[in-house]
């Protein structure tokens, strides 16, 4: 999906209405960050099953990468991005949209290998970090948290009151929860309340946010 | 509030010792007075530390009741809590901890707990037996026992609660452990230290805001205490155990799972500040520690329920917990050692006491303890009965055979202002059993244990039968080393060794017999619920024997005590009844909770305006902003109509048809359901799914279909374009989105997994919004220059992706030529974040057509007018044929549902079906939901089918409706008649097509 | 809490799944035809008081429709396999 | 002549220290045989054996009970009696229910308390309005009271449901079905069993039927825990546990068993007069007369056969409480517990004949199956009597799915689970 400057500025975020800051505990404490954005493109390439093999060698090669990951909850970083994959004939990759990405996954991913869904707009992101923010997550999702059950860098597909959310662990205490655009200014408000108790500040981002 | 320099912390106070902290005076308000006690007293101590005995009247007769427990059991003192929106009924003084600012009332007497008119019940009390009302208030007539229910509810209940929203919030929070261990008593504190220093990540639980379970009544002096000091030390060293206090375990679930309700302590809970008042800790652990102890049973004799009349070891907890003195002149009867230690302990305060033990014999060491501290110990001796009015006075004793269980002599009388009864212990095996193991008696012990354990679950200390405090600690530890080997991580250090001491086991000894098997006045089984030994006698003579029956014919632990201290004597008394083993009677199931349970920490965060998330278009706010009148429409807020269109919204809604009709307008559709579908067999799966053909719909082209469901009723609408030779673009109704997607990925994942084909929700990605009416086109035009919109580009139910350029320059643009009002149309898709700004823009461009937006109203009553069905026609009962549909069914190909949709009463001639209806004389439309019936029909019955949608149209000049009726089109012409008996109407219709407006189509095929 | 485990995923709360029952029945050919095979399939069910094999979907997170094999009684979870890859009836 | 209560008895009794109460019924050792052997000693079975010997003068009657009276659903639902039905099949039978439950301690003379304090629906969208008219309309054109209410007429019934600007599901409006309400779920159990057991019934408890005895083609009797017992007819009537004795008969039922939960909090001072329901989540309160508030909501959602239920359902529920009554969030919850529920694929019964010889069954009642115990007696024992359906149960027959004509008041489809 195209993405050029301009248009990254004529965005409108689905977080827009919430106001960015800091809202510390009466000890003035601040156990939580919250980091809101859209997402600067995000593709869906899912195959059946009896395509995974043909997909996987594929995604090698379109985004040159040697090892493409074959377990749900992997990901890799690849030149393009971050690849990860979201299921057993499915891969999500989070990358910066120029023009040609969709066109170039198309090269080696034709339509009698997978298909190839742009889920740009889909998505936004929240990401969380500070020392409460695992406590805060654990009111929300009924997921392990112990490093030995979810290590740094692997995501995990899960949800809140039934509305889904793919959380990637970027450190022992920060995720990115990729949320669904049409929840997300609800997701957020969910989570500053869940991190009040802490001390929450929240920033907005503009869009532009690039992928690391 | 009375200043600190006065503030003894009541007459009863013992100068030094206890657990509280006598530099925090604390202040209580109790119905109106002010009793000063100390932070570390629970609200129970402060009333006893000032003589308080009576605190409340029981349920049923309002006799005078005390405080006879320490903790979670008691079953008298009921006391209302706080005020306002904030009150709270029913909570037991022996829980409540004390702190600033706290306000109690007793409750369920009037005027007052000293006096209590109520108590008139008391002398009725030989009427009102067990199950008295299932035997009267039968007449005269078939209402009477609503008039007498209406005060027999009146009288029922409790204290009385608020009836305004809980100002408070509540949190949960998942937790994940290695082990989970439940009770902090010396079992379940050893097994904690033993798992976190095998290295295991430990959860510690416990009820109560101190750790040390039974220790907890020792002396603060004594030996035990500085081990239980000790141990709580070491627990934190090892830096791997969360300990949770004021945490009770109120359930045990499936998958190792244990609610834990977490309450916040007193005086910290702020809802402005986002801190919940209590919070409920979800914990899946690889293993479970049940060390939950056990409890202490009362004897049945009559006169047991006076205030005055207390457990054993809640006299000794008093005394040493929280140095107060509940009686000066007191006696104990027992039939075990452990309650000797409360003796002592109460007659080292000078208090002068007597033993009247139940055994003919006391064990020697026993003895000489209690003769050392002054203890007057008579071995084979009973309490007859107990007497008083406000507080016992005096007890009468007597010889007894505990062999026969019976009084063997002439009872004399001994004035007292405390009796102390233990009739031995049960083990707390509620957890263990709520997930349907039962408990199984232990003839040797004298008591019910678990019956067993879940795999990754073990039990520890009292409540598997432990005795004596060394053997509690030692069996703590062995759990702690079973689950080490269950996760291979061997135990590193040695069991810690406890100071045993006789006063600190806990003897389990003949569940406390009847004193007197006829005693002369009431003697109580279930305090709290008034159920004396003559009510089970009843139950028994009427046999109402099964102990289900006996619990609920007579409502036996059916309190808020959940019969922690009644049932065991209860199960005992219908033994002997029917002189078999107790065993025999077993006992009646144990449910979650353990103990009540604040509804809302159950429900937690997702009530009220969180009930469900909100979901929002990106045009949400837009909407807001420019007068949309919001409805919710399952997770989606979507604008009914906007104000500024009319007054009113049948004034709006005529107005905004009226724009579409005569203009154009435009609707935001992003709430409909996309699915994206690809791969090489996607035309060959949406030929399976849906009833007709769509395997050679042209790239560049959408069609409209149907789904069924397996059973040949219709399940989904929608219109699917072909973008590519694999790639399909379909849309669902907005309510059917999510079922329709799982229904296709069961169907690719599980029934036809050989198909290449995949499915993918786009319903993010795409903002959607329907532009319609005759100068629609122009508006297209106007806004996309570069598009090519002329009927030979874009042809109706023709697609075209596009990037528009301009002011939108690079923003990408579907453009699919449909209609659902009638007019000249166009759905507009757009990626969701540009939504607002395309929905804008097309506005401005509209400016010169007066574009202006219309709601879900007009949207309905445009189709209406069209005869297009939607959820209240296709309502899971109706078929293709039903909708007037029949013929899109394929002949030539099969399809999902297309079975079913054969069967016999599904293709019936006289089935209700679509039709139209329009008004024959009045003005305002029929009610949706109003009754179709021939017009020579008597109106009465079912009917002939139903009016499922109606509006007034102006094009027609008529209300108008669609409907479901026998026969169908085969009655157009007829005059039919809908009733709604509910608003008092009937409406003459005619029959006629549903689709009112321009049948041929001429108005969108422009 | 039923803790099912996905393939995919791992060991999570039931409540991230849905439920769609009775997973031995098969599906007949589509077509008038094979009413009554279809009859069969859709209504009749063991409804077994044990092991019972029943269809979940991982609907929170890999969206992957599952097989598993739970006890009716003890609610213990025996099993659990793509949908693919149940056993024949 | 059995003994009779009333307050005079009663009075009576209480002199003599009620010493002279008799026991409520008999506990009779099974004899050889019977003309009619019921299985299942819950209040369908015991109702159903109560009509058979007082409408059709069958006597010779004996109810298996595996447990002990009432130890199923009968005792474990939350007591609502209510005849608010839309489908043809439905709507006669459960007004005959109603019109039997008005007469029922008095038919008893037992007090089972039945108490119509009004079953007050409230709607929380125009689309569940519209649905309630079209129910209201069918009702009241079969002779059933009902009413529909407007927001404001909710808020007069009950002030104390959430009118609040924090709604998420503002209440539209809602019907009210005057002559509904609860009775005591126990009493009927118990009234019935003694009214049985005084026209010659025997009521035979702790019998667990292990199989069937058959001569040929038909069923002749059943193998018990307490012996062979031989039988005339063999009618099962144990909802939640149907499929099990109908497999013993080569019978393959569209049935699922699944758990349904009921809670109850602690006493309280009278607040909520009616039955309330809720269309938002799926919800129903009503308060008990012992003070409690008594409610429920959706199944756990997974065949069961443990009569316990699970975490996530006790949220769901508590939310919808909750959120509708939202002083309610400071009560306390005293106990939660499971039943086992027959689904069916369209939330409707079955009494019926079967096509075993001797065989005729009751069960599939969802979810309704204790407001439909006097008619469920009443229509069984007439199909037992004569070997065909009353019109009042014409359509809960079994081939109904195979014809597509499932009675599915809801519509949600052939999915047992979500009815």
């Amino acid at each position: 999906m195209s993405e050029n400057s301009a248009g990254t500025t004529r965005h409108r975020s689905p977080f827009e209405g919430h106001k960015a800051g800091a809202r510390p505990t009466a000890s003035g404490q601040l156990g939580v960050l919250l980091h809101a954005e859209t997402l600067p493109g995000l593709l869906l390439i899912a195959t059946w099953a009896s395509g995974i093999a043909a997909l996987r060698s594929a995604l090698a090669a379109a985004l040159e990468v040697t090892q493409v990951p074959d377990r749900t909850g992997l990901v890799v970083t690849v030149p393009a991005g971050s690849l990860m994959c979201t299921g057993p004939q499915e891969y999500q990759l989070l990358t910066t949209s120029d023009e040609g990405r969709v066109a170039a996954l198309r090269r080696h991913v034709g339509p009698d290998i997978g298909s190839v869904t742009d889920l740009g707009h889909a998505r936004c992101r929240i990401r969380i970090s500070g020392a409460r923010c695992r406590d805060t997550l654990s009111k929300l999702f009924a997921l392990d948290q112990r490093e030995a059950a979810w290590p740094v860098g692997e995501l995990r597909l899960t949800g809140h009151h039934h509305v889904p959310c793919l959380a990637h662990r970027r450190a022992t205490d920060g995720f990115d929860l990729y949320v669904f655009s049409t929840f997300a200014f609800d997701q957020l408000e969910t989570l500053l309340d869940a991190a009040q108790e802490y001390g929450v500040a929240l920033e907005l981002g503009t869009g532009t946010t690039t992928i690391d | 509030m009375s200043a600190v320099s006065t503030h003894t912390g009541g007459a009863f106070r013992i100068a030094g010792g206890g657990r509280i902290d006598r530099t925090r005076p604390v202040t209580l308000s109790h119905d109106g007075q002010l009793l000063d006690g100390f932070v570390g007293d629970t609200v129970a101590a402060t009333l006893l530390a000032h003589g308080r005995h009576l605190v409340a009247r029981s349920f049923k007769y309002h006799r005078p009741r005390g405080i006879m427990a320490a903790g979670v059991e008691e079953p008298n003192a009921l006391l209302t809590v706080g005020s306002g929106a904030r009150r709270e009924p029913n909570i037991a003084a022996t829980v409540l901890e004390l702190h600033a600012g706290l306000s109690t009332r007793t409750q369920n007497a009037w005027p007052s707990v000293g006096f209590d008119l109520m108590a008139v019940n008391g002398w009725l009390s030989p009427l009102f037996v067990a199950g008295f009302y299932y035997k009267t208030f039968m007449g005269p007539t078939r209402k009477a026992w609503m008039f007498y229910e209406h005060f027999i509810r009146k009288a029922a209940g409790l204290g009385t609660a608020s009836t305004l929203a809980d100002p408070d919030r509540y949190d949960w929070q998942h937790g994940f452990t290695d082990v989970l261990v439940i009770g902090a008593g010396p079992a379940g504190l050893t097994a904690a230290l033993g798992a976190a220093q095998a290295g295991l990540d430990v959860v510690l639980v416990e009820q109560d805001f101190a750790l040390g379970g039974s220790l907890l009544g020792q002396a603060v002096d004594s030996a035990q205490a500085q081990w239980l000091a000790q141990m709580v030390a070491d627990l934190q060293q090892t830096g791997r155990i969360r300990i949770l206090t004021r945490s009770t375990a109120m359930g045990l679930y499936d998958g190792n799972t244990v609610g834990v309700v977490e309450r916040t302590a007193p005086g910290m809970a702020d809802a402005a500040r986002g801190i919940a008042r209590q919070r409920l800790h979800i914990v899946r652990a690889a293993h479970i520690v049940m060390a939950c102890g056990a409890l202490e049973r009362p004897l049945v004799f009559a006169g047991n329920d006076l205030p005055g009349v207390m457990l054993a070891n809640a006299v000794g907890t008093y005394v040493n917990r929280f140095a107060v003195v509940p009686g000066r002149r007191a006696v104990f009867c027992v039939n075990n050692d452990a309650a000797y230690g409360d003796a002592i302990a109460l007659a080292q305060t000078g208090a002068t006491v007597c033993v009247a033990d139940l055994r003919p014999a006391v064990p020697d060491a026993v003895l000489q303890q209690a003769r050392a501290a002054g203890v007057d110990v008579r071995p084979a001796t009973a309490v007859a009965a107990a007497q008083g009015g406000q507080r016992i006075k005096r007890c009468m004793l007597a010889p007894y055979d505990i062999a026969q269980g019976r009084i063997t002599g002439a009872a004399d009388a001994m004035d007292v202002d405390l009796l102390a009864m233990s009739g031995g212990w049960s083990p707390t095996v509620h957890l263990s059993s709520h997930r349907g193991i039962k408990p199984v008696y232990r003839e040797d012990l004298a008591c019910f244990v678990p019956g067993g354990f879940d795999k990754a679950q073990v039990g520890a200390g009292a409540m598997v039968g432990c005795q004596q405090l060394p053997d509690a600690v030692r069996s703590g530890w062995d759990a702690a080393e079973r689950v080490a080997a269950g996760s291979d991580r061997p135990l590193a250090l040695q069991c810690p060794v406890v100071p045993g001491a006789s006063n600190a086991s806990m003897a389990f000894s003949a569940v406390g017999p009847i004193m007197a098997s006829r005693p002369a006045g009431k003697a109580f089984v279930d305090f709290q619920n008034d159920v004396a030994v003559d009510d089970i006698d009843l139950a028994h003579r009427e046999g109402y024997r099964a102990v289900e029956h006996l619990k609920r014919y007579t409502t036996l632990g059916m309190g808020t005590d959940q019969g922690k201290t009644s049932n065991l004597n209860a199960l005992a008394i219908m033994a002997a009844r029917r002189n078999i083993a107790l065993e025999a009677v077993g006992t009646t199931t144990f449910r979650p909770p353990y103990t009540p349970v604040t509804i809302g920490v159950l429900a937690g965060r997702s009530v009220r305006a969180h009930l469900a998330a909100v979901r929002r278009t990106a045009m949400h706010d837009w909407h807001l902003a420019n007068g949309g009148d919001m409805m919710e429409a399952g997770a989606w807020m979507r604008p009914l109509w906007y104000h500024g269109h009319g007054s009113n919204l049948s004034e709006a809604y005529k107005a905004e048809m009226a724009i579409v009709r005569e203009q154009v307008g435009i609707a935001d559709v992003s709430t409909l359901g996309k699915i994206d579908v690809q791969g090489p067999d996607a035309a060959q799966f949406l030929n399976r799914v849906y009833v007709n053909g769509f395997a050679k719909l042209p790239v560049g082209k959408a069609r409209y279909g149907f789904m069924l469901r397996e059973d040949g009723i219709v399940m989904d609408d929608g219109t699917t374009s072909r973008v590519g030779e694999t790639e399909f673009f379909m849309t669902t109704t907005t309510a059917q989105a999510a079922k329709v997607m799982s229904h296709l990925e069961f169907l690719l994942q599980v029934v036809w997994p050989d198909l290449r084909v995949t499915v993918a929700s786009v319903s993010d990605q795409w903002a959607a919004m329907s532009m319609a009416g005759p100068k629609s086109r122009e508006v297209l035009v106007t806004a996309f220059p570069d598009l090519d919109c002329s009927t030979e580009a874009i042809a109706h139910m023709g697609l075209v992706d596009t990037v528009a350029g301009g002011a939108l320059a690079g923003i990408p643009i579907r453009v699919i030529r449909l209609t659902f009002s009638g007019e000249l149309a166009y759905e507009v898709y757009t990626p969701t974040l540009f939504g607002r700004q395309v929905w804008e823009h097309l506005l401005a461009c509209g400016q010169a057509w007066n574009l202006r937006p219309y709601g879900l109203e007009a949207l309905g009553s445009l189709r209406i007018e069209k005869g297009h069905v939607v959820g209240s026609e296709m309502d899971g009962r109706t078929t293709l044929g039903d909708m007037g549909m029949g013929k899109m069914a394929s002949t030539i190909k099969p399809f999902w549902g297309g079975a079913l949709k054969t069967s016999e009463n599904l293709v019936r001639e006289d089935r209700p079906t679509l039709v139209g209806l329009e008004a024959v004389d009045a003005r305002e439309p029929p009610n949706n939901g109003a009754i179709l019936f021939f017009a020579d029909d008597a109106i009465k019955g079912h009917g002939r089918g139903h009016v499922t949608s109606t509006t007034y149209s102006q094009s027609v000049g008529k209300a108008i409706a669609l409907g479901l009726l026998q026969g169908g089109l085969r009655h157009v012409g007829q005059e039919v008649i809908a009733a709604s008996p509910v608003h008092g109407r009937q409406y003459r219709l005619r029959v006629v097509d549903p689709c009112f407006l321009d049948k041929e189509g001429a108005r969108y095929r422009v | 809490m039923l803790r099912i485990h996905c393939p995919y995923c791992g060991e999570r709360d039931h409540e991230e799944f849905s439920y769609f029952g009775d997973a031995t029945k098969t599906y007949p050919p589509l077509g008038a035809e094979h009413h009554d095979a279809w009859v069969e399939a859709v209504y009749p069910r063991d409804n077994p008081k044990g092991e019972h094999l029943e269809f979940w979907q991982h609907l929170l997170a890999c969206r992957r429709w599952l097989v598993v094999r739970r006890h009716t009684v003890t609610h213990d979870i025996l099993a659990v396999m793509p949908a693919r890859e149940r056993p024949a009836a | 002549m059995a003994q009779r209560y009333s307050a005079w008895s009663l009075f009576k009794n209480a002199l003599g220290g009620h010493q002279g109460w008799e026991r409520a019924w008999r506990d009779p050792k099974p004899k050889k045989s019977y003309d009619v052997v019921i299985i299942g000693g819950g209040g369908h079975g015991l109702a159903t054996a109560y009509y058979l010997a007082r409408n059709h003068g069958i006597r010779k009657v004996a109810i298996l009970e595996k447990g002990f009276v009432g130890s199923g659903n009968v005792g474990r639902n939350t007591t609502i009696v209510r005849s608010n039905y839309m489908m043809q099949e439905n709507t006669a039978f459960y007004e005959h229910s109603m019109s039997l439950w008005r007469d029922l301690s008095e038919d008893l003379n037992y007090n089972v308390m039945f108490s119509p304090r009004g079953y007050l629906f409230a709607a929380c969208s125009q689309a569940s309005l519209d649905g309630l008219v079209r129910r209201a309309n069918t009702m009241r054109l079969n002779g059933i009271r009902a009413d529909i209410l407007t927001r404001e007429e909710v808020r007069k019934e009950a002030p104390y449901l959430d009118f609040s600007s924090q709604a998420r599901f503002p209440i539209y409006g809602g019907m009210l079905q005057p002559d509904a309400g609860t009775a005591r779920h126990d009493a009927v159990a118990w009234g019935y069993a003694r009214a049985a057991d005084q026209l010659g019934v025997d009521i035979i408890q702790n019998c667990e039927v292990l199989d069937y005895i058959w001569a040929g083609e038909r069923i002749v009797g059943v193998k018990t825990s307490r012996g062979d017992i031989g039988a005339g007819k063999v009618a099962v009537a144990v909802a939640g546990h149907t499929s099990v004795l109908a497999q013993k008969a080569g019978l393959r039922l569209p049935i699922e068993s699944h758990v349904l939960q009921a809670f109850v909090t602690e006493s309280i001072k009278p607040v909520v007069h009616h039955v309330v329901v809720w269309s938002a989540t799926y919800f129903y309160v009503s308060q008990s007369d012992k003070g409690g508030l008594v409610f429920g909501g959706h199944l756990d959602r997974y065949n069961s056969y443990a009569q316990r239920g699970n975490l996530p359902n006790v949220a769901e529920t508590t939310q919808g409480l909750t959120s509708l009554i939202p002083f309610a969030s400071r009560l306390r919850l005293l106990r939660h517990w499971g039943g086992i529920m027959d689904m069916t694929p369209d939330g409707s019964p079955i009494i019926t004949t079967t096509p075993v010889p001797g065989l005729y069954l009751n069960g599939g009642w969802c979810y309704g199956g204790f407001k439909a115990t006097p008619a469920s007696g009443w229509c069984f024992a007439h199909t037992i009597a004569h070997d065909k359906s009353h019109e009042y149960n014409a359509g809960f027959t079994m081939d109904r799915f195979a014809r597509g004509r499932t009675i599915d008041e809801a519509g949600y489809g052939p999915y047992n689970h979500l009815q």
